[in-house]
């Protein structure tokens, strides 16, 4: 797994102080299945991100499911990096139905491809749907969608949410997406 | 800026009165004066103190005031009056006025705000014609594919049958009824039986979504909650013997129907309720599911139309209510006899002594009997405002429960006690009391 | 879905028997979204949410202001709550600063947020009144809320937009006897909402008709995502104050409204309840407050934050409110979400609508506590 | 029974608050007493006084024409621009002071917040409608006028509830 020098800073400055005792047996179970396929990027207290290959992500996501008993998505984001070619996708998951998972967000993160010409859904932005692991990320994918054009595979109602139906600018949370006068 | 044209003069303005008072006072002379000597000749006279009333006898009243109290006493006696002002009408209209300014004064009492405060300076009681006045000057806009005479005809046709149920009404002893019809109540029901039908016919010619189903709702709710009305009312029916609304207030001299079919009188005054699209049961104008159910697409005084429709329709039923159930206009007599003084001599009043002998146009127990009446219906109105601050609307599958399991139910329950009591020979027409 | 049309666009078969109703965005039962809802006579078979009438593209404006800049603008999302919707930005910029927010001014937060809070359910308990039909719900929340938004504004400056919470604690401190005016407003407040109770709540016509729709049931809620009142009605007992405290509501003693039912009736009672136990609240708070102290810590003017992400949520009036920060060492940041409680019950409408009256739909629809400008963002 | 004992006691409290007092406050006969005299700034401590956020309130003979409120509200609602005055102030030798959009400006304070001067205030003046927009740009001598306010109504608790009184 490649990571930036960016993203291991985080994890450098957590790996001076003793890892928070409970947040490292999940990240460890999770390590102890996927091995070199998921990297942890930061462990802090009830907050752990942990970045995944696009085509792994449903693998990590039924297991996180079904073995961690994180239930429910919070919150999906894209975040747009134009200079590493990447549109990050992070999913916080939560729990419920476990109370010693209440407090505890795990961060999924997965990037995919980013173009700088984009043709939502029909160029290489695509990425699995979490739909049918996590049910809850069904109108988070398609905000993120739109907003990013990452087209999301498998997912039935890939329709326009928030924005206008005949938008056709670029999705506006792009970076190469500029607000007037800014 | 200035709400003003702006080339106003205030010289132009003047002489566009001016302009129109000279050619209002020609086109009267000219017109006004020859159209009323020739409707004079068609009209048939009432005969005044042993004379016929010719238009010279008209005029030479003029000159004396005394003269003229048979010419009034006469006008009262007269079908015109009984449809226009007393028991018809007006009369209704009046109390129809007050009941929306009670309702928006009472309601806000409850909500503890203010309502109309500020149109007419006291408690804003000149809210309402200001509201009228705001109907009449707007717009009316009929939709596209609208139907357009159904559509256009549909208020005026509400107002009419409210007024028609108001005919059937007796407001006071001595025939002050407008119809005094021997089949009174069956033909309240008739007249009532026509308001699902213009509801429907205005909501489907308006050719929009949200009026045509308010208006299969209203459909489905007047509809079903006639027969308990119609069988609450049977209770009464059976002890009285007859279905003349004032033979049905004489009869209840001196107990109220009221306490001998208490079922009777809730379930009518529920079906009620629900006939008058009044929360809890206003469901073809639930504004938050059907923006304004069959409504939708009145506006300026179409729209009014239907108000002043629905507020003579509110105090119709209320009458109904008190006739049948509340003695109607019977009560002790608390009206103080006028002063013999009055009928012989005339006022007196201050300086000036005017000699009106026969003055006072009605009588005490007329006078009486009115206000008992309005005290009544007043009383009953207050108690379908009410629910408005109180309950939520319900909904339409828990609406037709109501109407078909329960109320019905209660009112066989009320048609038997009302059939023992006629079998046992407490009440009726051959009864103990 | 054909496969010629770009996506996001579809043609769709109409049926002769189904009514397509679009309810909103000038519908007096939508509030700023539409709600495609196709209805069999008064059944509905399907009902397709379409929000964003009032998208104003807050995370992209937030991508290009600094730190403080960013505070009167994000509270626009619900600007009832805006001490709330505020809160979780404020903890991520604190985490990501390194900032120490005094003791008072933590506790005056806690103040603000459950004063808002009431303020907010009584706007949206007003709606629901409305929306059932019941005038007298509508008008005494709009009348009481009254109160409160007194005691904000003597605090705040402001009756609505309050923009009280910075990064390092509150704007300014409260005034003089603040705490004896607070508490005897609260305490007329709560005696107030009390009676609610007998015209609305235990109102059996209410109850008759909105017990038993729109039943979520708990697996639903929990699979659905859903969150605050949402999901405390229906059995699972997840409140962020007690879960995971902020600031000091670990001192304070938070009793969780849960009831199991999951129908509307439930949905709109707990946050009457909560409005009650907010009183509590703010009384508890008064009485352990610091009697005097620093309330905000100095900032330089355009702080920074580092290489580094935090992801804070606290519980507004509409549940869990999540605010993701990522910085990347500039004074504003890279990537700022809102993660929302009425976007997350969004998702709930399509299944809990289909096969209700569609008189239930005003009742099952406001009773998921749903704000739409929020959702919009 | 439930359902008549609780459809009575909804129309008893009906009834009761007839009685309670009304609470609407008559706004433009009666003006809520807002607190102290508006929001101010205390840039030494960091820490604001609290007061109605309202109109602003410009004081000549402390503003340094820095900018600094303008710079604050370019990414709040850009309703500070800064003008030129015609007045000769020491501390002010670029004389340009700021004047204000109400059409933009939403009352948030922080120009109050960025000013290290004590030159810029807030009022308990709200209500600032007029009939152009122009009317809605506040120069800075309009800006220093000090508002008159009468505000005295103030929210009342009794045994028949509560008032604007």
């Amino acid at each position: 797994m490649s990571t930036t020098p960016e993203q291991t800073k985080p994890v450098a400055k957590a790996e001076t102080k003793e890892l928070p005792k409970f947040e490292k047996s999940i990240t460890d179970k999770l390590e102890a299945k996927f091995a070199s396929k998921v990297a942890i990027e930061f462990v802090k207290p009830t907050r752990i991100r942990v970045k995944v290959a696009k085509e792994d992500i449903l693998d990590v996501a039924k297991f996180i499911r079904d073995e961690l008993h994180f239930d429910h998505a919070e919150s999906v984001t894209g975040v747009d990096y134009p200079d590493k070619k990447e549109i990050e996708v992070v999913y916080h998951l939560g729990s419920y139905t476990d109370p010693e998972l209440a407090k505890q967000i795990l961060a999924l993160a997965t990037g995919v491809p980013r173009e700088d010409d984009p043709n939502p859904g029909n160029d290489s932005t695509k990425l699995a749907s979490l739909r049918d692991i996590f049910y809850s990320v069904e109108f988070h994918e398609r905000e993120c969608f739109e907003m990013l054009g990452v087209y999301f595979e498998g997912h039935p109602d890939n329709r326009r949410l928030l924005l206008p139906e005949d938008w056709s600018d670029l999705p506006p949370l792009r970076k190469d997406f500029k607000l007037k006068g800014r | 800026m200035s709400a003003l044209a702006p080339k106003f003069r205030f010289s132009y303005f003047i002489k566009s009165i001016l302009d129109n008072l000279f050619w209002i006072i020609i086109l009267l002379t000219l017109t006004g004066i020859p159209l009323v000597m020739i409707l004079l000749f068609y009209l048939e006279l009432p005969v005044i103190g042993g004379k016929l009333l010719d238009p010279y006898l008209a005029f030479t009243t003029l000159a004396d005031p005394s003269r003229q109290i048979p010419l009034l006493k006469s006008l009262l006696q007269t079908e015109f009056f009984r449809i226009a002002v007393f028991p018809g009408f007006g009369f209704a209209a009046l109390i129809a006025a007050g009941t929306i300014f009670v309702e928006r004064k009472m309601l806000a009492k409850l909500q503890l705000r203010v309502g109309p405060f500020y149109c007419g300076k006291v408690e804003g009681i000149l809210q309402l014609m200001s509201d009228g006045i705001k109907l009449l000057s707007k717009e009316i806009i009929i939709p596209a594919k609208a139907d357009k005479p159904i559509f256009w005809a549909a208020p005026v046709l509400f107002v009419a049958t409210a007024a028609a149920f108001i005919a059937l009404i007796p407001a006071a002893g001595g025939g002050w009824v407008v119809a005094d019809v021997d089949v009174g109540l069956i033909a309240v029901f008739a007249v009532i039986g026509f308001f699902p039908v213009i509801t429907v016919l205005s909501s489907w010619s308006a050719n929009s979504k949200f009026p045509f189903i308010g208006g299969i709702r209203a459909l489905h709710q007047m509809v079903s909650f006639e027969i308990p009305l119609i069988l609450s009312g049977l209770g009464v029916v059976i002890l009285t013997g007859t279905l003349n609304l004032t033979e049905i207030v004489e009869s209840q001299d001196p107990y109220w129907w009221i306490i001998f079919l208490p079922i009777g009188a809730i379930v009518f005054f529920i079906a009620m309720l629900a006939e008058l699209e009044r929360i809890p049961f206003d469901l073809p104008e639930a504004e938050s599911e059907i923006v304004a159910g069959w409504l939708t697409e009145f506006s300026g005084m179409m729209y009014g139309l239907v108000q002043l429709g629905s507020y003579l329709k509110l105090y119709a039923f209320a009458a109904l209510f008190v006739v049948l159930f509340l003695g109607g206009w019977s009560g002790p007599q608390i009206w103080p006899p006028f002063p013999e003084e009055i009928i012989t001599e005339g006022i007196q009043m201050g300086p000036i002594n005017a000699q009106f002998p026969g003055l006072p146009l009605l009588d005490q127990q007329m006078l009486n009997d009115v206000l008992w009446f309005v005290v009544k219906v007043v009383g009953v109105i207050f108690f379908i405002l009410l629910p408005r601050g109180v309950f939520p609307r319900v909904r339409i599958d828990l609406l037709l429960h109501i109407g078909w399991y329960k109320l019905i139910g209660l009112a066989f329950v009320n048609i038997f006690i009302a059939l023992g009591l006629l079998y046992a020979g407490v009440l009726g027409p051959e009864g103990i009391l | 879905m054909t496969t010629q049309l770009p996506p996001g666009l579809q043609i769709e078969k109409v049926d002769e028997k189904i009514m397509t109703l679009n309810v909103g965005p000038q519908h007096p039962g939508s509030g700023h979204m539409r709600l495609i809802v196709k209805v069999d006579g008064d059944y509905i078979v399907s009902c397709d949410p379409d929000p964003g009438y009032v998208h104003r593209g807050e995370e992209k404006m937030a991508e290009h202001r600094n730190y403080i800049t960013n505070i009167p603008h994000l509270e626009r999302p619900v600007i009832h709550d805006s001490c709330n919707i505020l809160y979780p930005y404020c903890l991520g910029v604190e985490e990501l600063l390194g900032l120490e927010v005094p003791e008072r001014a933590k506790y005056i937060r806690v103040i603000a947020a459950e004063l808002n809070r009431c303020v907010y359910t009584q706007y949206w308990l007003a709606i629901y009144g409305i929306f059932l039909g019941h005038s007298t719900m509508f008008m005494w929340p709009a009348g009481d809320r009254e109160l409160l938004i007194d005691a904000l504004e003597k605090m705040t400056g402001a009756r609505v937009t309050h923009a009280y919470f910075v990064p390092g604690g509150i704007r300014n401190d409260v005034p003089a006897n603040f705490e004896e005016m607070c508490l005897r407003r609260v305490n007329y407040f709560e005696k107030r909402i009390k009676e609610y109770a007998d015209i609305f709540y235990d109102n059996p016509i209410l109850i008759s008709r909105t017990e038993g729709s729109g039943v979520l049931s708990r697996n639903d809620a929990i699979r659905l995502g859903t969150t605050g009142s949402t999901l405390r009605a229906s059995g699972v007992d997840f409140d962020v104050r007690t879960k995971e405290p902020y600031d000091v509501y670990d001192e304070l003693d938070i009793k969780t409204n849960v009831l199991k039912a999951g129908d509307s009736y439930a949905r709109s009672k707990i946050p009457w309840l909560d409005m009650l136990e907010s009183c509590n609240i703010i009384r508890q708070a008064l009485q352990k407050m610091p009697k005097s102290g620093s309330v905000r810590v100095k900032l330089k003017p355009n702080p920074k934050g580092g290489n580094d992400e935090v992801y804070k949520r606290v519980e507004s009036g509409r549940g869990a409110l999540g605010c993701y920060i990522v910085s990347r060492s500039k004074p504003e940041p890279y990537r700022l979400k809102m993660s929302v409680g009425s976007f997350r019950n969004l998702i709930c409408l399509p299944y809990l609508l289909k096969g209700e009256k569609l008189g239930n739909m005003p009742a099952v629809y406001w009773s998921l506590n749903y704000w739409p400008v929020e959702a919009d963002r | 029974m439930g359902t008549a004992t609780g459809i009575i006691k909804a129309l008893n409290s009906g009834i009761k608050h007839l009685a309670v007092k009304r609470f609407t406050l008559r706004y433009p006969e009666q003006k809520l007493k807002l607190i102290g005299d508006g929001y101010q700034y205390d840039p030494t401590s960091g820490v604001g006084i609290a007061g109605y956020k309202g109109r602003h309130m410009l004081f000549h003979d402390k503003c340094t024409g820095c900018q600094l409120c303008a710079i604050a509200c370019e990414g709040v609602a850009e309703a500070i621009a800064m003008v030129k005055v015609q007045e000769d102030w020491k501390q002010n030798k670029k004389a340009i002071m700021p004047q204000i959009d109400y059409g933009k400006c939403v009352f948030c304070g922080l120009c109050v917040d960025a000013c290290p001067f004590y030159a810029l205030y807030m009022t308990n003046d709200y209500e600032l409608s007029s009939f152009t927009k122009e009317g809605l740009i506040y120069t800075p001598a309009q800006l220093q006028v000090k508002p008159e306010v009468q505000q005295d109504a103030e929210i009342v608790f009794d045994k028949r509830g509560a008032t604007h009184g």
